[in-house]
């Protein structure tokens, strides 16, 4: 009964906080109610089971993500309020409706199956966080890894783009422009 | 406590792992090289690069085909290698490039070959699985790299297309991340294998179709984004633009092989079930490519824009390929890209050596038509080569394309679907027109403008490298025997 | 020498590539030397073919795609042997009366690379090889038309490049699809002309198959309405781009009706007979009416290549050997026909700049020798009896009577209509008083025109007086051919139409 | 009682919602929040589907979505400071030399 | 006998050849010297062939060499002698001769006099493989080849300019050259039509092949073969309505005219009918349609000549006229008078051109017969000559045209056909009236050519001299009758009168004779004393309608030249460029113009581009949603 009353408000809350995201013209508002959302979301892991998908959600979203979001609205003094043109395009809300109604018809399906067998099923006994880290140290260790080039990646490039060296650039320089550059450091 | 799990080094079969182990480690060398000592020149990351390449090569070679690896994760079949080796090869191509006689900023990063090489790793980690997991974080570390090596270029017209590309990438990935979440709601698993028995056995119930037709579309469009199917293409152009020549060719052959391999497996498996209803998609997504491509290519004043146009074109032709879900069009697919690598390549990379600083012909357009008129009278060494690679992408025999072209319309015409053959060969025709343009204002049209800047860029690795695209052009026939059962071998090995 | 067409195909290649090497003054003297050697080898494979030997001559067979069944395989018969010394030998007088400065050393290399390719199509025996050629022979071609052209010239190469590599393109899938037939029944891929040869086809696919090879075909002929690329090439080429256009490329068109459409599908060309039949009496009439109306002296010979072809296209779909073996011998003869006369028109163009009837008249007082030899061409073209115009002519409306009487009829017409536009051609140029002062000085043909020239003019009174020697292997083959189809016709119906000479009966 | 579908369609809307943003935010900043909205609808799916399976894939596939989208973040703002810097505004509606 | 045949053959092409090497020279005398001995040496090889062939009987039957050979069809260079042949080759070269000598003082001022003879004997040669060719092929080389050296030659003075037909009717000689050729070539067709139905049943072109299968073929085919090949001989021989070439053909040197134009290759369509008897016979229907067009064109073509002032032209009528006789002959089945009509023909006719040629030498190349008069004074051989040419023809006896054309009067008499025979009476008187009117008011009456300074003398001696054998001829002719009848009738049928025209024979003689006399009378009582034009008349209608040619040139130049002009153009500018060119453009353009909307969606505005990924995935979404409804 709880877990209906929780999944009722936490749905409502986390489309309504979502709607304000994609809607709102304040980028604060936005920001605020995307990380609200998301931590909606995570209640939402909660009672699915996911408690650790819910910790990551929020460390990483609600911490990490939005915090970066924070910084980069400060950096691009956005915080006060966005004039955006043109963007009351009926077709959007056309699509993004045809999108809701189909998704609907597709998910309102007897989409379950039957007579699954769980691949992957959490070990006897184990907490959640448990079971999550044995199967993602053996059978998905090599996407872990990956992921971890992947955020190398990331860095690499925040870096190498945010970084110093961009703010001139050699592609359009001329050679003796370059060589002078070089001169002066 | 848990009882501790035991995996026998065996058992996960490490050596599947090892060419993407090559490509990364190598990046990470690369990396450290920089830390320890800055300030060295390019020439050192690129051939050290090269022969990281070179091993990594040389590891995908000594694979056998049909390996799993890792849990099951890695899928070593012979798309994986054959796709792995093209990917490299084509890296190889490309990335001498870099040696120009002008400074270019991105070639003053040696984080742009660490990169470089991540990217690497990246695809060849989606081509070797068939786990939808690591298939999507292979994607999105090639493509955050990518991202990354095209803003480098450093201009705006750069970041325009960094940033055009990556957010419609991340829309992709929504896409994609949403297909996988419905086809994981309706089998419960996220490998293809399973997903096959599993979705066989549903296939039956009516209520579900929508389901496994929506997964199927949602993935669709992620991959009709990476693979730049019409109307998922309108980044591909301006990206092309933006970015530096050589990337942009990389970009029209590497990413997409990669995506081809996955849709292949993607699709294929749908199609093998029997939802004609992806192979009807796809067909008439990649007719609308060709033939919407071609036309737009038409009209272009821009080469780049134009062989930006034309790639797409292409990728609507290969598609095509994967809808017949037959094993020689699976062949064809590699056997199109494998020709078409060298040619594309090359006509690039000409683009690449005549490249400006300045827009010296055209306030927009680093290389528009009139740049190149009466070519033959400047450099006709240079309109000769450029001539050819045209003649080969529009499939003049006995260039390399033309072979590709045949098989693959052998291919649709061996699946009964000769309607198509006929389409692509109409389409051929439309896309001879605009290559027959720059023929055309190389050959017959009198020099514009100052005649001795246009091979302004060019080095000695940049002519040895169209070299090499130029024989293997020319010469394709010779080796179009040992290419075609090759990778006729390796793909119907592997049972697609 | 079994391997004298490979080396027929690939000496001129070979040499356009050195050509790169030559000096620009001294191009001209390559080419033409180049070009002479290439004619002499032609002979060489003239006398040393078998003329009573009907089937493939000099074979080569090297496979190059075993999996996809391509090979290299060329071979000829009496049906190309003839068209490949003419292909030589009229690059060989083309380049010699070239009278062309400008980049003379690119036109060479053109040349000779466009050589190979014509000479490759017509020694063909594997489809890819075949196809492989025909489209290599646009790109050479494309660059003449288009450097050395007129003011239109870009419009006409590209039309002329992009119409017959559309036609064409739909003919790869008809080869293909070919091979697919021919795979799905032997179960191993070819691509080689005789294996296909084999195949017997239900009628629906002969149809579609046949549809598809007469697109590619019909272009190049080129038949009506697929013409209209011809008048702009015609018109905007130099003079050795339209000699070479009108005497070797046109004929790809028909002899891949006889190479392809006939002996692969018997009875789908008897049962397209007729369109064609009626398409071919357009052309003969319309395009006869239309060179009739032009102004441009090229202009009439380009329209009355497109004329002549038609009588070819019926002589190939007479189903008698009269019929065939006469379309191949009005090849020859139109190639070197409609050959001088471009070359004839080139003359006056290099003196006077211009081709208009209109800036001439009264040549034949001031340019006699340049008269007689036109005049000469002139009745070659309308087909008098004696010159190696008229044995063609002849015999495919004598085999054409066969099938249509009508169809001969309005056909025949063309010895009306040809002599009207030629006459009237002839008359307002040659005829009356030099009315324009600048025509007054106009020098008479050179030597080097006359080189050019006058072994045409002996051609052609020596095939029109005696045909023989290239009639005879011509109807060896063509014998073979229609023995050949005849046997392999499904129906009664079909095998009726397609009439074998007396004596092939005989021999059953 | 709440069954998988009852998580599917929220994760459906939620994802619309996110489609609705992408479509027609401007300022490319808010645009990526709406991508991170599209991210979370299909995590809540396999959320779901991993708790009604009784199998840990979904929680896998979730897990390695979080990191994409926090990988994809630092390059975005990585992107956008590059472009802000040469720019001055994040107005996508200014992003258009490239055309045609 | 073998070498006659081909001296006879080939000295005319040596001829052609020899003189055609100094074509681009000036003027030598030994050009004409030689080309005529060669010629003469023609003639003297076919009179001793014919000599041989009525000795022995038989035809000789060489075969040069192999010509075409394609599929069933094989066609040797053949050639026949045989008593047809050979009668036509003595006539052919005996005129040709004559005409060559006649050159070398006709031509004397020509600077293309090499030229002239190289035309002239290339003309005989093809005449000659015309008459002796063994096969219908072989007739058709030398059919075309008379028919382009005809070209060749009317042409002759090329560069004379267009006139307005209303200055001069023929326009210019390159015009009717080119008329001559095409009109000829319209009828070529139709005979190429003829051959191809025999070849097709019969399987040979061989004369004697063929004419021994004629019993077995269809009657509907034999029809057929027939009427195409007549439609060959109506060209050739300028039958109605193929007629107008031949007064145009008049532009070209008066030689070419006695030669080819009246002598030779004109009555190459009476020889096909003669040579191809055997067909003919066989259908009746065809060879009475022959006889009738032939009356018809000879009362139509004597019309014409009644009113003409035209020297030549009048001469030309009567040719045409004179031809029709001898259809007529053919198609009533008498093909041995057709053909001994056809060779007095040539000797009368040859002669009058000649004659005629003389007077325009004299006159410089004045025509108009109104501006003569009073000739005989410095013409006095020519009078002899044109006057025994005129009578020969007016049919006056003993001359040669008095038994030829009596014969062929008689001829339609005796079929019953009184029709034709009141016609060909009638057209008797109108000839003699014409052909007097023409030598009255040239050589008699008042000196009219003193007005425009002409001083005329007589030709040449050595001219005059080598016309005596067409003289002579055209006196005795008439008395071989017999013994060519009984020569000639070895191959062909023979033809006799039936008993009952037999006895009223002097009757129809005299009917004939007192026409013919009627004319000659008239003629001079209008213009024996010189020329009295009546303005009355010709303002007349029926006057103004001959003068005119019944308006059949110009219903051509109406009805066929502008019309196909204009059509030519109209399928040029209209349907070529218009129609076919410009939908290969339009689907050109239509991709174009596609390419070029559609790049519209390209905007460089990334919103649009993901509206665009949206829209294709909601697309493709409902698509699939569609798609399971469908079923």
């Amino acid at each position: 009964m709880y877990e209906q009353i929780a999944f009722y408000l936490f749905s409502v809350l986390t489309v309504g906080l979502f709607l304000v995201t994609v809607l709102s013209s304040n980028i604060l508002y936005a920001m605020t109610s995307l990380a609200a959302g998301m931590v909606l979301i995570s209640g939402l892991f909660f009672l699915l089971g996911a408690d650790f998908l819910g910790v990551v959600q929020l460390i990483v979203y609600v911490g990490a993500v939005m915090a970066l979001y924070a910084f980069a609205m400060m950096f691009f003094d956005a915080s006060k309020e966005i004039k955006e043109k043109n963007t009351s395009s009926s077709l959007v809300f056309l699509l993004g409706g045809l999108m809701a109604v189909l998704l609907v018809l597709m998910f309102a399906a007897p989409i379950l199956g039957e007579n699954i067998q769980a691949s992957y099923p959490p070990e006897v006994g184990a907490t959640n966080p448990q079971a999550v880290g044995l199967v993602l140290f053996t059978k998905y260790l090599i996407p872990f890894e990956v992921a971890a080039v992947m955020l190398l990646v990331a860095m690499i490039a925040g870096i190498v783009l945010a970084g110093k060296k961009m703010d001139e650039s050699l592609t359009t320089m001329d050679d003796e422009e370059v060589t002078l550059q070089k001169d002066k450091k | 406590m848990l009882e501790p799990i035991s995996v026998s080094l065996a058992s996960l079969n490490l050596v599947t792992l090892a060419p993407m182990l090559v490509a990364v480690a190598g990046g990470l060398i690369l990396l450290i090289i920089d830390l320890i000592k800055g300030d060295l020149h390019k020439s050192l990351y690129v051939m050290l690069t090269i022969l990281i390449l070179f091993v990594d090569f040389g590891s995908v070679m000594g694979l056998n085909v049909n390996e799993r690896g890792f849990f099951d994760v890695m899928l070593i079949d012979g798309i994986a290698i054959i796709s792995q080796l093209l990917i490299l090869a084509a890296s190889m191509l490309f990335i001498p490039l870099a040696l120009t006689s002008k400074r270019f900023h991105e070639y003053s990063y040696p984080e742009f070959f660490a990169l470089f090489l991540f990217m690497i790793a990246g695809f060849q980690f989606m081509v070797a699985s068939d786990n939808l997991i690591l298939i999507f974080v292979g994607i999105e570390t090639a493509s955050l790299s990518l991202y990354t090596l095209i803003a480098l270029h450093n201009r705006y017209n750069s970041y325009e297309a960094a940033v055009k590309y990556f957010t419609m990438g991340a829309l992709a990935a929504g896409f994609y991340a949403m297909g996988s979440a419905v086809i994981y709601a309706l089998t419960g698993s996220v490998e293809l294998y399973q997903i096959a028995e599993v979705l066989q056995s549903r296939i039956s119930e009516s209520s579900v179709m929508l389901a496994v037709l929506g997964g199927s579309v949602l993935l669709l469009g992620a991959f009709a984004f990476k693979l730049s199917l019409f109307p998922f293409h309108t980044w591909t152009p301006d990206v092309y633009e933006g970015a530096s020549a050589p990337l942009a060719g990389y970009m029209s052959i590497v990413p997409k092989v990669a995506a081809l391999v996955v849709a292949m497996r993607i699709f294929g498996l749908y199609i093998d079930l029997g939802v004609e209803w992806v192979r009807i998609a796809i067909l008439v997504l990649s007719v609308l490519t060709m033939t919407l491509a071609n036309m737009m290519a038409l009209v272009q004043d821009d080469v780049k824009r134009m062989l930006a146009y034309s790639s797409i074109s292409h990728v609507g032709f290969v598609m095509a390929a994967i809808a017949l879900d037959t094993t020689k069009g699976n062949t064809g697919v590699f056997l199109y890209y494998a020709l078409y690598m060298f040619t594309n390549l090359g006509a690039f990379a000409m683009l690449w050596i005549s490249r400006h600083k300045n827009r010296v012909f055209h306030k927009r357009f680093d290389h528009p038509y009139e740049k190149f008129s009466g070519l033959i009278k400047i450099m006709p060494m240079g309109a000769v080569v450029m001539a050819l690679f045209m003649l080969s992408l529009a499939g003049v025999p006995p260039f390399s394309v033309f072979w590709g072209k045949i098989y693959i319309m052998s291919a649709a015409v061996d699946a009964g679907y000769v309607w198509l053959a006929v389409v692509m060969g109409l389409n051929s025709a439309i896309a001879a027109y605009y290559y027959l343009k720059l023929v055309v204002y190389m050959f017959l049209k009198e020099p514009e403008g100052n005649d001795d800047t246009i091979y302004y860029n060019t080095s000695k690795p940049l002519m040895s490298m169209i070299g090499i695209a130029v024989v293997a052009t020319v010469g394709s026939v010779f080796f179009m025997q040992p290419l075609i059962s090759y990778i006729f071998y390796m793909v119907s090995a592997s049972g697609y | 020498m079994e391997n004298i067409l490979s080396v027929l195909i690939f000496f001129p290649a070979v040499a356009g590539l050195l050509g790169f090497v030559v000096d620009k003054n001294s191009a001209r003297v390559y080419g033409i030397s180049v070009a002479v050697v290439e004619f002499l080898l032609s002979l060489w494979l003239w006398m040393s073919f078998d003329g009573t030997n009907a089937g493939m001559q000099f074979v080569e067979i090297i496979p190059l795609v075993p999996d996809f069944g391509i090979s290299y395989y060329v071979g000829v018969d009496g049906i190309s042997l003839f068209i490949v010394v003419m292909a030589a030998l009229m690059t060989m007088l083309g380049m010699i009366s070239m009278n062309i400065e400008k980049d003379i050393k690119n036109m060479v290399i053109s040349l000779l690379f466009l050589e190979m390719t014509m000479i490759g199509v017509f020694v063909a025996l594997d489809a890819i090889v075949f196809y492989l050629f025909w489209e290599l022979s646009l790109v050479p071609m494309l660059y003449i038309i288009g450097a050395w052209g007129g003011p239109l010239r870009i419009y006409a190469s590209v039309k002329f490049f992009l119409y017959t590599f559309s036609g064409s393109l739909i003919m790869l899938v008809g080869m293909l699809f070919m091979a697919y037939l021919y795979q799905s029944i032997s179960g191993v891929w070819s691509f080689s002309i005789t294996d296909w040869y084999a195949l017997v086809l239900p009628m629906n696919y002969q149809i579609w198959l046949f549809l598809a090879f007469f697109i590619g075909f019909a272009v190049k002929v080129p038949m009506f309405p697929f013409h209209t690329w011809l008048p702009y090439a015609h018109g905007q080429a130099p003079t050795i781009g339209s000699v070479i256009l009108a005497a070797v490329l046109l004929k790809m068109g028909t002899y891949g009706f006889v190479r392809f459409s006939l002996p692969m599908f018997p009875d789908a060309s008897t049962q397209m007979i007729m369109p064609i039949a009626v398409l071919s009496i357009i052309m003969i009439i319309y395009t006869a009416m239309v060179a009739y109306a032009q102004k441009d002296i090229k202009q009439v010979i380009a329209y009355s290549s497109v004329s002549h072809m038609g009588v070819i296209m019926l002589g190939i779909f007479a189903m008698n050997a009269e019929g065939i073996g006469g379309s191949i011998f009005l090849m020859l003869s139109h190639g070197i026909v409609s050959g001088a006369l471009f070359m004839l028109v080139g003359v006056i163009y290099d003196r006077r700049h211009t081709k208009l009837m209109s800036e001439f008249g009264g040549l034949a007082s001031v340019m006699p020798k340049y008269a007689l030899i036109f005049g000469i061409m002139l009745m070659a073209s309308v087909g008098l009896p004696l010159t190696i115009g008229f044995v063609g002519e002849f015999l495919v409306l004598l085999g054409f009577y066969k099938v249509s009487v009508i169809g001969t009829i309005l056909a025949g017409t063309s010895v009306i209509v040809g002599a009207i536009y030629m006459l009237s051609l002839y008359k307002k140029s040659f005829f009356g008083p030099v009315t324009n002062e600048e025509n007054s000085k106009l020098a008479d043909l050179d030597a080097k025109e006359l080189v050019a020239l006058v072994p045409l003019v002996v051609i052609v009174i020596w095939l029109g007086v005696y045909p023989k020697p290239v009639l005879g292997p011509i109807d060896n083959s063509v014998k073979a051919l229609l023995g050949f189809m005849h046997e392999k016709a499904q129906t009664t119906e079909v095998k009726e139409i397609i009439t074998l000479s007396k004596n092939i009966k005989e021999a059953k | 009682m709440i069954g998988l579908n009852h998580y599917l369609i929220l994760s459906g809307l939620l994802f619309s919602i996110g489609l609705v943003g992408v479509l027609r935010r401007k300022n490319l900043l808010m645009l990526f929040f709406a991508t991170e909205v599209m991210l979370n609808a299909a995590n809540i799916a396999f959320a779901a589907a991993s708790h009604f399976y009784g199998d840990l894939t979904g929680q896998m596939f979730a897990f390695f979505i979080v990191a994409v989208a926090a990988s994809e973040v630092a390059v975005g703002l990585g992107l956008l400071i590059v472009l802000y810097k040469k720019q001055g505004t994040l107005d996508l509606d200014d992003l258009a030399t490239m055309k045609g | 006998m073998e070498k006659f045949v081909y001296i006879a053959l080939f000295a005319p092409l040596v001829s052609s050849l020899f003189a055609g090497l100094f074509g681009m020279t000036p003027k030598k005398m030994f050009v004409g010297v030689i080309a005529s001995l060669l010629l003469a040496s023609s003639f003297v090889a076919s009179a001793i062939l014919a000599y041989h062939v009525n000795l022995t009987g038989s035809g000789i039957h060489v075969t040069l060499m192999d010509w075409i050979g394609a599929g069933d069809l094989k066609i040797p260079f053949g050639f026949i002698v045989d008593q047809v042949s050979v009668s036509m080759m003595v006539v052919v070269t005996l005129v040709s001769t004559v005409v060559h000598i006649y050159s070398i003082g006709y031509m004397d001022h020509d600077k293309s006099f090499n030229r002239f003879f190289s035309y002239l004997s290339a003309f005989v040669f093809s005449m000659l493989v015309l008459v002796m060719s063994d096969n219908f092929a072989g007739l058709f080389i030398g059919w075309e080849g008379v028919g382009v050296c005809s070209w060749l030659l009317i042409g002759f003075w090329y560069h004379k300019p267009d006139v307005s037909p209303e200055i001069n009717p023929s326009i210019s000689p390159s015009w009717a050259a080119n008329e001559a050729f095409i009109v000829n070539r319209i009828a070529d067709l139709g005979m190429l039509i003829g051959i191809f139905i025999l070849y097709w049943n019969v399987g040979s072109l061989q004369y004697d092949v063929v004419f021994a299968e004629l019993p077995n073929l269809a009657n509907g085919v034999l029809v057929a073969a027939a009427i195409a090949l007549f439609i060959g001989a109506m060209g050739k021989s300028a039958q109605f309505p193929l007629h107008t070439w031949l007064t145009d053909a008049m532009e070209g040197p008066t030689p070419v005219s006695a030669l080819i134009h009246a002598a030779t290759m004109v009555t190459a369509g009476v020889f096909l009918v003669i040579r191809a008897h055997p067909l003919f016979m066989m259908t009746p229907e065809v060879s009475y349609f022959i006889a009738s067009l032939g009356t018809f064109v000879a009362i139509f073509a004597a019309s014409m000549a009644l009113v003409n002032r035209d020297l030549k032209r009048i001469i030309a009528y009567s040719t045409l006229s004179q031809l029709g006789y001898m259809f007529a002959a053919a198609g009533l089945g008498a093909y041995w008078i057709a053909l001994f009509h056809l060779a007095a023909h040539a000797f009368f006719k040859a002669l009058l051109f000649l004659g005629a040629g003389n007077v325009m030498h004299a006159m410089h190349d004045e025509l108009d017969i109104f501006k003569m008069g009073g000739l005989k004074k410095a013409m006095r051989w020519t009078y002899i000559y044109m006057g025994v040419a005129s009578l020969a023809l007016a049919g006056i006896p003993p001359l040669a045209g008095f038994f030829s054309k009596d014969a062929i009067i008689e001829t339609a008499f005796n079929e019953g056909t009184f029709i034709l025979w009141a016609i060909l009476v009638v057209t008797a008187g109108m000839t003699a009236f014409y052909s007097f009117r023409q030598v009255f008011l040239t050589f008699e009456g008042d000196e009219r050519y003193k007005e425009f300074g002409i001083h005329p003398h007589e030709m040449y001696k050595f001219v005059l001299i080598a016309l005596a054998p067409l003289g002579i001829l055209a006196v005795i002719a008439g008395f071989f009758q017999k013994t060519f009848q009984g020569f000639v009738t070895d191959l062909l049928p023979n033809y006799e009168m039936s008993e009952h025209t037999h006895h009223l024979a002097m009757i129809l003689g005299a009917v004939v004779l007192v026409f013919a006399v009627g004319g000659i009378a008239l003629a001079w009582i209008k213009y024996g004393k010189g020329l009295k034009r009546n303005e009355k008349v010709e303002n007349g209608f029926f006057y103004k309608l001959l003068k005119n040619q019944y308006y059949i040139p110009q219903f051509y130049a109406e009805f066929i030249s502008k019309p196909y002009a204009m059509i030519s153009e109209i399928f040029w500018k209209s349907v070529d460029m218009k129609i076919v060119d410009a939908t290969v453009d339009a689907i050109a353009k239509t991709i174009h113009t596609t390419g070029d909307s559609t790049r519209k969606m390209q905007t460089g505005n990334l919103s649009n581009y993901l509206n665009w990924m949206g829209v294709g995935v909601v697309i493709l979404l409902i698509a699939a949603a569609i798609t399971p409804m469908l079923g």
